[in-house]
């Protein structure tokens, strides 16, 4: 018979994992099914590997200005490209080995194998086959009153760079190959894309972003892009703006990427092309469609508490759309799961989730931009603080970048702030944690930040914005 | 120049005296409106009243015409 | 005739110069005295300078593990210590002429000199020499209606341990020698201690660290100790706690250092000592006796919004008694002044004011400790995060130390966090907004924190403490 359960979780990312731990916690009998591996893309082939990638070519970057800090190289650092991805794929497996833990410690059924819904509160599930190529589990059937969509999105494919993971790779392509191309194309210049690109530059490899829109990370704050692009342009990255691929020829065992631009077409040389041009949710062939749970493209609908249209039936994560980040993920599997046990929950605010790019500069922001609060109607004060000005930063020898923060003149909310800068991620959390809790740009300007931090700025990018500066 | 406007509102209290719970903003907010934050509940962590408290409040109030109150 | 100011403020630490920008902004025609260099100790001979020494000492720790991040280093990275001294004083050179484009843009003259208050509003400077040893300003007398005395302070000398800047040196000894002692013996295991320990050890320096009391870094919450007490054996730093230091003899071209234990006297070899016990507030030949201004100690006595007892005297900063911070002179000095100007001002929560310590790893703590919040009588709950199980922290190679947190049980205020690793210092930034914002465990639960970072250890830590842990 079919072992039946308060909730079932078909997917085991940031969203699914976490949302199974807190509803073990609130007393519903749990489960979760994972076709691949715990801890889904994030842990496996997302976030934490590239950001152990990132960590190596952080150290490399540094290395080449290590006699800046008074310090004698004798010799040379190289990087060892084998070994870097080797580590990489250490951290990832480590975190995979403790949410592993974390199901066991909270008493939560792991099923691993194919979920697909089977209507009436059943999940069918069948073998699959893992990354590692590894057959996975086995044939059965559960149930449960409540089931949790938690089935994540993959790279998106565009007709002209169909992915092989040879000539054109995704991003786990990128991470997890051990021969690293001497000359990459990048083809999309979102967070995904900004961050390879510095990590194959500092790996020694000649590095081509195409952006088609007019500027990179083209989802940040106009100031931000411009200041990324001057970084990379610096560090003798390749970008190429409002320019579209139009595809690629194999000759001479090189490919040849057509590329449409303002001047017509041109053609780049490379050894490989990433595609790194978004990622679309997993909707398809899990019973959707025979429940009648309604989709939009490749989103699945539902309400503020992830209540799809049918009942018993919610999503969250990656699958429920934009913006495809863990910690929406996470926090939305939270709240959906609090409402299901009956707790007092508050609905996200969606403007709360921030955005992390984590190459050098980094890049990190929350709420509005100047663009978006202008057409939201609001009328705006501005301050801006260059990390040129911060004694931390110049202590730190990474003086790069800014805070921009934006505030309402009515009330004195803060609308937004968009970091760019050397620990510019770390950052942000003030910003969210102060927008959550309603605070004016006063509050700002009285928490005494410690000195010399590079958090200071924030104060006094406040302090500029209500025409007070300090230290500019 | 200065632009120290909006000033910030302190946190008031109620008729016994106690500290009236509610955030920058919807202290902020409250001024502007004329609402009493005294006379609500607030739907914060904690009985804090927060913007959305206002904002009900506020729509409430125009809801209303002033002279039935 | 004597110019006359709005304000006058002698001494241009961080406490002094950003009071006059912000005197200068409120509309107060504004000068400042100061007898050696613009920027106080914190940029001349305090936090900026040593932050770079740190930085420089952070690269050298990183490099010996330079293969983890699977790099390969060919030959050796050695620090050149004249070098490493030359970077920080260049740091500290740049900060400096940074205030003085900023005393010049806000419109404040700068009397060099020696200044002493001469009663009725009189302020008396003669002339004096700089730490470069050149004579700078000239005999005059200002006046105004308002004088803020933000002096600063000094290191502390005790007799066992007389500062003569070669045997025994002061921080200031310590930072500025272009000679490395093969083996150093630190006094005092507060902020300035440890950080001198961690730079010295990192390079080539023998370092022993002595501590009266039972615990090095005595100010923050035991369990913060006790993890860098671990990490400091782990770096071979010798530390000796519990333990007072008599004095010491010359002989053979080394120091032997008398130190007194529960085991009885011991004595250590040594190169040179560095006494770093604390520092004394500047009250003496300023005037205060002749014009009655109250002291208590070397600390000059002020209500909440830094008025002496005597009429138009003010005092902010380290002159004022502990705790001997930065950002304390810096806030202090601004309330001060907007009271002046008659703005709508409130007093600063002393328990708001962060402390952070630079070593690695790091630590920053605000608010109540564990014993300090229950002998205030707080009920409490205590949550804790290791960055073990940081995601953040694996991709960085950076694991050590945890965030702990209190809340208050009844209302579930934020009493207080204390950090130990990577990035402590920038991830306090966000507690120390939130409790000036009032916020309770909810609200840093609901607070959208990006993944990966550091600071979903806050939110992490806070989840334990309210009995809802994720990832632990
Ligand atoms: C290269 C890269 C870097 C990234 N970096 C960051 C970053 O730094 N920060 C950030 O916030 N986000 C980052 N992201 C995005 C982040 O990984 C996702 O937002 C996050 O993983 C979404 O979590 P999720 O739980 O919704 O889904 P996923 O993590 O995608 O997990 C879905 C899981 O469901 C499983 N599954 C799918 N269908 C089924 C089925 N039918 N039956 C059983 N199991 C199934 C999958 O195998 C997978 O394990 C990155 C993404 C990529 C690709
Ligand atoms: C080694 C070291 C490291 C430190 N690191 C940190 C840190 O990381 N973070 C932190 O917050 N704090 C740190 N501090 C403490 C910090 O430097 C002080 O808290 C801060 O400088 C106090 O500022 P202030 O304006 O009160 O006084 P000061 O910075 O001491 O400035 C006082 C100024 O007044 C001048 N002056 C004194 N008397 C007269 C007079 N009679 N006439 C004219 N001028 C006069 C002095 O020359 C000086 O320039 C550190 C201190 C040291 C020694």
């Amino acid at each position: 018979m079919a072992t039946t359960y308060d909730c079932v979780i078909i997917g085991s990312g940031p969203g699914g994992y976490e949302t199974a731990i807190r509803a073990s916690q609130l007393g519903l009998k749990t489960a979760i099914v994972e076709k691949n591996k715990l801890g889904g893309v994030c842990l496996n082939i997302g976030c934490i590997p590239t950001k152990a990638l990132l960590k190596s070519a952080e150290v490399m970057a540094e290395s080449k200005h290590i006699s800046d800090f008074g310090l004698n190289l004798e010799g040379e650092i190289t990087p060892d490209f084998p070994k870097v991805i080797e580590r990489s794929r250490g951290a990832a497996s480590q975190m995979n080995k403790g949410v592993q833990y974390l199901m066991r410690k909270n008493d939560i059924d792991v099923h691993y194998g194919y979920g697909r819904l089977a209507g009436n509160g059943t999940v069918e599930i069948v073998p699959s086959e893992n990354m590692d190529g590894e057959q996975v589990g086995e044939e059965k059937t559960i149930n449960a009153e409540h089931i949790i969509i938690a089935t994540g999105a993959r790279p998106r494919e565009i007709p002209p760079l169909p992915i092989d993971e040879d000539n054109v790779v995704s991003s786990t392509g990128a991470m997890t190959q051990t021969e690293r191309p001497d000359r990459l194309v990048i083809v999309g210049a979102g967070a995904i894309g900004v961050e390879f690109g510095y990590f194959y530059k500092h790996m020694g490899t000649d590095v081509t972003i195409i952006e088609v829109q007019d500027r990179i990370v083209p989802a940040e704050d106009a100031d931000v892009s411009k200041e990324l692009k001057r970084s990379f342009k610096k560090a003798g990255i390749n970008v190429m703006t409002g320019a579209m691929v139009q595809g690629y020829e194999e000759a001479d065992g090189a490919l040849k990427v057509e590329v449409e631009t303002d001047k017509g077409t041109e053609y780049i040389e490379a050894d490989q092309i990433l595609s790194a041009v978004g990622v679309v949710g997993n909707v398809e062939d899990i019973g959707l469609e025979e429940l009648g749970v309604e989709t939009n493209g490749n989103d699945i609908v539902v309400d503020e508490f992830y209540r799809t249209n049918v009942d018993g039936v919610y999503a969250i994560g990656d699958v429920t759309g934009a913006p495809w980040l863990a910690h929406k993920a996470s926090h939305e599997g939270i709240i959906c799961v609090e409402k299901i046990a009956g707790e007092d929950v508050r609905p996200m605010d969606k403007k709360n989730i921030p955005g992390c790019t984590y190459c050098q500069p980094q890049i990190a922001s929350v709420g509005y931009t100047e663009e978006q609060a202008e057409e939201a109607g609001y009328d705006i004060k501005v301050g801006k603080f260059p990390f040129k000005a911060s004694g931390k930063a110049a202590a730190l020898g990474h003086n790069e970048g800014f805070v921009k923060i934006i505030y309402d003149k009515k009330y004195g909310e803060l609308l937004g702030c968009h970091i760019i800068g050397h620990d510019a991620t770390e950052l942000i959390a003030e910003v969210v944690t102060a927008r959550t809790l309603e605070t004016t740009g006063h509050e700002i300007m009285e928490a005494i930040h410690p000195h010399p931090t590079l958090s200071e700025s924030i104060m006094e990018a406040t302090r500029a914005a209500y025409g007070e500066p300090i230290n500019i | 120049v200065r632009d120290r406007e909006p000033e910030p509102v302190p946190a008031g209290t109620d008729s016994e005296g106690r500290r009236i719970k509610a955030s920058p903003l919807a202290r902020r907010m409250a001024q502007d409106h004329g609402v009493d934050l005294a006379s609500m509940d607030g739907s914060g962590p904690e009985g804090r009243i927060v913007r959305r408290d206002v904002e009900a409040r506020i729509e409430e109030g125009e809801a209303a015409p002033a002279e039935t109150k």
